[in-house]
């Protein structure tokens, strides 16, 4: 391969990968603790992008019953993609109490929670589309500032200088966000009391409860953490190529799943280290077979799992006799 | 009136009819614990099959004879078993929600292959094709036989060895296998018989639809027959059958609220899984009835 | 034989006996259905449409209706399946008992629905279904909708008169809309019968936001031509990338494109896409002008192809209804008779739309006189623009 | 002297009378090994107990003479046919069948059904044939229903057969459980821990129940005790595990002597 394509290939998947790693991470943390999968997920996702962009001021121009609405005030993007994240990461702690707690107040088998979890689907989508409307909301092109909208691509020529690689400006702001959220989200879990109680949680909630540390607390703390890294990762995606609609988050949602899936089950840096192979590998899906890279991210799961029934970092389920 | 009410719903009928067959291959992997959620892949296998086999090599200008059908979903049914052994071997290794997402990896993957490939139509898929009955209300004269057929042969299952296998499979894997029970051969039993049901089921959907595409298979319908199955009740044959009839109802029967239909659709599915987490039909609800005498 | 069995067996008799033995009459004002996807992720497309029926059922109604009697329109969700259309459909030709039918919103869902309405004897009115077959499926089907095949080759030409260099073509198109992949083939064979080649063909999902690696490998074969068929997000992007990634050349968007939803997404890159549109807002006509103003006074922008055509399909129903209604009033008629002269009646006519004068051929199929590509011109504030007519 | 020293002994003197053999079998897991080059055989219509503090090994040898567990080494054979690589249900399926230290009964079934499940692999109807009810399934369900009384009468559960078996007292699961590895017509049975959570009286009745029933279907019967009373005066021979190694063999008055027995009980445990 042509080591410009290949370099350019490589910063993309790097991309779009740190993207799927943040929005993965939000699964695999409920997963880790709760041993659920929430199919809600990627609603939030599209919510985080809607509340953003409303936010900083944008207006309506969708045709649901709040068309032509918007706040009355614009915050700062920095705020207010934070606050914004924010009140995503409030609607998990929502849903957590409407749809699963209930279940294990009540011992209900955790495959449940991805029927009530989908039924939350299926009413923040809807409600969207009847409020907001279908249409496509934008992002102002100078959300992240004047050299941004005046510069949209930057060459790199690093390789060849004859032929400059053209990457997307936006997309290496994301890339930058999206490793200082790792960065801090690692600190985070590795160096903080919250970190080690909330891996004690995941350990054993039964223990854990006995040490002293409030599982409530901090299934309270993780919903709250997983809708923000979901609301983040929407509204990242959605500045850099704008809200397709209350559909927005669908796909990312199914292809969260294969990315924590990949990683194994519960593992926060196998989510990150999915996220990293699957962008990268569709990156790299040759442009004469562009038809199959919608099942690339599939494929390699099928394959991977069959291999490594519990993914690339999962630990092997030993089941005691 | 009467009749009305059948031309008006005389297609609901059968489509639920229909979906609670398809909710039954769901539900038999899942008597042996094994969560697939392959179902719609079969499903949509067994429709191109009759979809190709009717538009070209039995093409027809009148009506399509319903030998033909039978023969279709016959033909559906065993490439949709072949296919689950294929898949089914190296799959069923995986357990729990390993093994749902990739079925759901194996669904998307069909779609994706589908969409590209020139017999299935590409994105449009298959259409025109030819119909076995004046109107869809008379697609119960197959549909209904086979649900009545596939739910007596799964009750009927369930009662005999192989079924207190897949039972044993689900209650303890470990202790099954530890009690002479071969895991792995009954559930990829279990996962060929409920493919083999949705290929079927895929077969006559594709006449009843009269077209047939890549947007049958997908995701979502993975996700909507898992909720069949769980809000029908996940432990008893009339469960999925139940669940099946009523989510797929459901949206129509809410068409008078309007634009809020799916909203509160999706309400009543979280309210569902929240207040019955046994499902509508559990054997409780039989069991209580003997206790109490 | 099981008692069960024996039941079920007389209840198919029973029905097997009964029907059409009642004859409903056609209710005042006069039922017209309209189904197309009010929900699901091809709601974008509906809601366009539900607006284009809408402000049809006020213009007309306001200009005496059929003949002095009013219509109503009766909105049924199709969602964005098969069945919820064959169930939408079912439930206007039996509930609602409507004259005829608008919709649905894909192609797909009319393979399914439009035989359900045809053998009912309904007639139905396709507003944006362009595949191949759709008029076929029935007497009773027609669309106002022209077939990709007449509505994409214009847009080439087009681009060959700007620069008559063009040697090197680049295709995208949407694979999993079915629009779009019946419109790619028709580009390909234009683009081949003009002598250009086709350096790649890169598909990509509606679904898909990000198209690096189509990008990528699209400009790596250096086109001086790239013809995308999409729809408005998805296609929007992509333009937007294929800029971004330093394209310079041409760039024709298909039918899919004719949106000023896109225009928010690919934003100052949208300038000077070459669109080919079965629908200009600035087309002649005063019809087509009191229904752009009409539109522009609720939504602040350039009504879109979809709602016109929507508007335009009401508006073949209605004229053909005062037809039908000059004969033998309408109102308080047979509706199964009503609705079998409706249907000749439509197709007999020809109709002065917003999309031009459109007549039917004998199948159903429209013949649309006037085709238009138009090119994108971008307002200085990146998020609203114009089609400019091509000459 | 060494644990190898033992199986050299061992294996000169019981290679052709045995039915169950077991040459230095290891199982590591990670660094952990937890059953070190362990050799003993057991003799046809022999109960044989293994003992050992907890954590000596003695499930882990359970489970690879099971097949759960595959061995890291050694050689482990029934009836002289080797067991290594066979998965647990053929294990089964030649004779073998095992009760589990922490009860795994099939919960939400009736006690009838879980019997009747263990017959699974003495029956051989299909999936039709079970269907319709015709065929071998007409043959075999009348007799897997009568085996299945008869067991559950035998352990004197036949008037709970219907009741779901996790709601069973702890000695009754146990009894269950017995019940259901005897529905596999095994020659060898695995007992692991037959006694634990009964009270007195229960485990003086199971002494002569193991007996009774070994006498009764002819079984070689291995079993795991803590409970020494019991194991003393039921075992044929007894092994001693510690540590994963073998410290002792022979009868039960030999190895309640031996000095490497008394040192492990008392200093381990």
């Amino acid at each position: 391969m042509d080591i410009t394509v290949f370099v350019q290939n490589f910063l993309n998947g790097l991309s779009i990968g740190t993207v799927y790693a943040i929005f993965a991470l939000g699964y695999t943390i409920v997963f880790s603790i709760l041993g659920i999968i929430n199919f809600s997920h990627g609603a939030i996702f599209t919510l985080g992008a809607y509340f953003t962009y409303f936010l900083i001021g944008g207006l309506n121009n969708g045709s649901g019953i709040l068309a032509n609405a918007g706040l009355p005030f614009g915050l700062p993007f920095v705020l207010a993609i934070l606050v914004g994240s924010l009140m995503a990461g409030f609607c998990g702690v929502l849903i957590e109490r409407l749809a699963f707690k209930p279940l294990r107040t009540r011992g209900a088998d955790p495959l449940l929670a991805l029927v009530s979890s989908l039924g939350v689907a299926l009413v923040i989508v809807n409600l969207v589309q009847y409020l907001i409307g279908a249409e496509i909301l934008s992002f102002p092109s100078n959300v992240f500032g004047e050299f941004v909208n005046q510069n949209p691509s930057i060459n790199f020529n690093f390789v060849d200088p004859s032929r400059p690689i053209p990457i997307r400006t936006v997309q290496i702001i994301i890339f930058a966000v999206s490793l200082v959220i790792l960065v801090l989200l690692a600190y985070l879990i590795n160096r903080t009391k919250f970190g080690k109680a909330l891996r004690a949680v995941a350990e054993n909630p039964i223990t854990a409860s006995l040490l002293g540390v409030s599982v409530d607390r901090y299934i309270f703390l993780t919903f709250l953490l997983s809708g923000f890294l979901g609301g983040l990762a929407g509204t990242l995606v959605g500045t850099s190529f704008s809200i397709s609609g209350p559909y927005f988050g669908v796909t990312y949602g199914l292809k969260g799943l294969a990315v924590i899936v990949l990683g194994g089950l519960g593992d926060i840096p196998g989510a990150v280290l999915g996220g990293l192979v699957i962008g990268l590998a569709e990156a790299f899906v040759p442009g004469d077979f562009s038809a199959y890279k919608e099942a690339v991210a599939f494929a390699l799961l099928f394959i991977i799992l069959l291999v490594r029934p519990q993914g690339l970092l999962g630990r092997r389920l030993i089941q005691k006799v | 009136m009467f009749e009305s009410f059948f031309n008006q719903y005389g297609f609901l009928m059968v489509y639920m009819v229909l979906q609670a067959t398809l909710a039954l291959s769901l539900y038999l992997p899942l008597t042996a614990g094994q969560l697939s959620l392959a179902s719609p892949g079969f499903f949509a296998l067994g429709g191109y099959i009759a979809a190709v086999m009717s538009t070209t090599v039995w093409a027809t200008n009148g009506m399509f004879p319903i030998p033909y059908l039978l023969l279709e979903m016959l033909l559906g049914g065993l490439a949709s078993g072949l296919l689950a052994v294929v898949v089914g071997v190296p799959a069923l290794r995986l357990r729990g929600i390993y093994l749902a997402l990739a079925t759901i990896a194996f669904v998307e993957i069909l779609r994706v292959v589908s969409l590209n490939l020139t017999i299935t139509g590409g994105a449009v898929g298959i259409f025109g094709i030819p119909q076995p009955f004046n109107s869809s209300l008379e697609y119960m004269w197959v549909a209904l036989p086979l649900l009545i057929a596939c739910v007596i042969f799964t009750a009927r299952l369930e009662k005999s060895r192989i079924g207190r296998a897949f039972v044993a499979i689900r209650e303890d894997e470990l202790a099954a296998d530890a009690m002479g029970v071969n895991p792995t051969y009954h559930k990829v039993l279990a996962f060929v018989i409920g493919a083999m049901i949705a290929g079927m089921v895929g077969a006559i959907t594709a006449h009843f639809l009269n077209t047939w595409n890549a947007r049958q298979g997908t995701f979502d319908a993975s996700i909507n027959i898992l909720a069949f199955v769980l809000i029908g009740g996940s432990r008893m044959t009339l469960g999925p059958v139940v669940g099946g009839m009523l989510l797929t109802a459901l949206p129509e029967i809410l068409r008078p609220v309007g634009d809020v239909r799916l909203i509160v659709n999706g309400f009543l599915l979280t309210l569902g899984a929240v207040l019955l987490p046994q499902g509508l039909i559990s054997p409780r609800v039989f069991k209580r009835k003997k206790v109490d005498v | 034989m099981k008692p069960v069995t024996r039941k079920i067996a007389i209840a198919f008799g029973i029905l097997a006996a009964t029907t059409f033995v009642v004859a409903e009459k056609v209710a005042t004002p006069i039922a017209i259905g309209v189904s197309v996807a009010q929900t699901s992720n091809t709601a974008l497309l509906g809601r366009e449409q539900v607006i284009g029926a809408q402000i049809a059922e006020s213009f007309f109604n306001s200009r005496g209706g059929v003949n002095g009697t009013p219509f109503k329109l009766f909105f049924e969700d199709t969602g964005g399946d098969e069945a919820g259309a064959i169930n939408a459909f079912q439930t206007q030709i039996n509930k609602n008992n409507v004259v005829a039918i608008v919709g649905p919103t894909l192609s797909q869902q009319a393979f399914a629905a439009d035989k359900i309405a045809d053998r009912a004897k309904v007639p139905v009115l396709g507003p944006s279904n362009t595949a191949k077959g759709i008029p076929q499926i029935g007497d009773f089907i027609a669309r106002v909708s022209s077939p990709v095949s007449i509505v994409a080759p214009n847009s080439v030409r087009a681009a060959l008169k700007i620069n008559p260099e063009i040697k090197k073509v680049a295709v995208f198109y949407a694979q999993n809309d079915a629009f779009s992949t019946s419109e790619t083939g028709t580009f390909q064979e234009t683009a081949k019968a003009q002598g250009l080649e086709i350096t790649t063909v890169q598909r990509f999902q509606t679904t898909d936001s990000d198209f690096t690696s189509q990008v990528s490998a699209g400009l790596a074969t250096k086109p001086e031509l790239v013809i995308v068929s999409g729809l408005a997000a998805d296609g929007g992007n992509l333009i937007k990338q294929l800029r971004l990634a330093g394209y310079k050349g041409l760039i024709i968007g298909g039918n899919g494109l004719n949106t000023a939803n896109m225009f928010p997404v690919c934003q100052q890159y949208c300038d000077g896409v070459l669109i080919a549109q079965a629908y200009s807002p600035t087309a002649a006509g005063s019809l087509n002008a009191a229904f752009r103003t009409v539109y522009k006074n609720t939504y602040k922008k350039e009504p879109p192809q979809f709602t016109a055509q929507a508007f335009a399909a009401v508006q073949v129903i209605v004229e053909a209804l005062r037809r039908v209604d000059k004969a033998a009033k309408v109102s308080g008629a047979e509706l199964a008779d009503v609705r079998v002269a409706l249907n000749d009646a439509i197709l007999a006519g020809t109709y002065n739309t917003p999309l031009g004068t459109i007549s039917f051929d004998k199948e159903g199929e429209v013949n649309q006189k006037l085709f238009y590509v138009a090119q994108i011109k971008m307002n200085p504030d990146n998020k609203t623009g114009s089609f400019v007519y091509l000459k | 002297m060494t644990a190898t020293d033992f199986s050299n002994i061992e294996t000169s003197s019981h290679t052709t009378s045995s039915i169950l053999s077991v040459k230095n079998a290891t199982r590591r897991f990670g660094g952990l090994i937890a059953v070190n080059e362990v050799s003993f055989e057991v003799t046809p219509g022999e109960i044989f107990g293994l003992i050992g503090p907890n954590g000596a090994g003695k499930t882990t040898m359970f489970n690879l003479l099971s097949g759960l567990t595959p061995p890291s080494s050694g050689a482990i054979s029934f009836e002289g046919r080797c067991l290594i690589g066979l998965p647990p249900y053929k294990i089964a399926e030649l004779g073998v069948a095992r009760t589990f230290q922490n009860i795994r009964l099939f919960g939400n079934l009736s006690a009838l059904e879980n019997v009747k499940i263990a017959q699974h692999t003495h029956t051989k109807a299909g999936v039709l044939s079970g269907v319709f009810g015709a065929g071998r399934a007409r043959e075999e369900e009348p007799r897997v229903l009568a085996k299945a009384t008869e067991l559950l009468k035998l352990v004197g559960l036949d008037d709970l057969a219907g009741e779901q078996a996790k709601n069973f007292s702890y000695g009754d699961q146990r009894r269950l459980e017995i019940a259901r590895a005897l529905a596999l017509e095994p020659k060898l049975l695995l007992l692991d821990e037959p006694a634990a959570g009964m009270n007195p009286t229960e485990k003086q009745g199971l002494s002569d129940f193991i007996r009774m029933v070994r006498d009764k279907f002819s079984l070689t019967i291995v079993l795991i005790e803590h409970h020494v009373p019991l194991v003393m005066g039921l075992c044929d021979r007894i092994a001693v595990l510690n540590f994963g190694q073998l410290i002792a063999l022979g009868n039960p008055a030999v190895v309640a002597g031996d000095p490497a027995v008394i040192e492990a009980y008392l200093g381990g445990d």
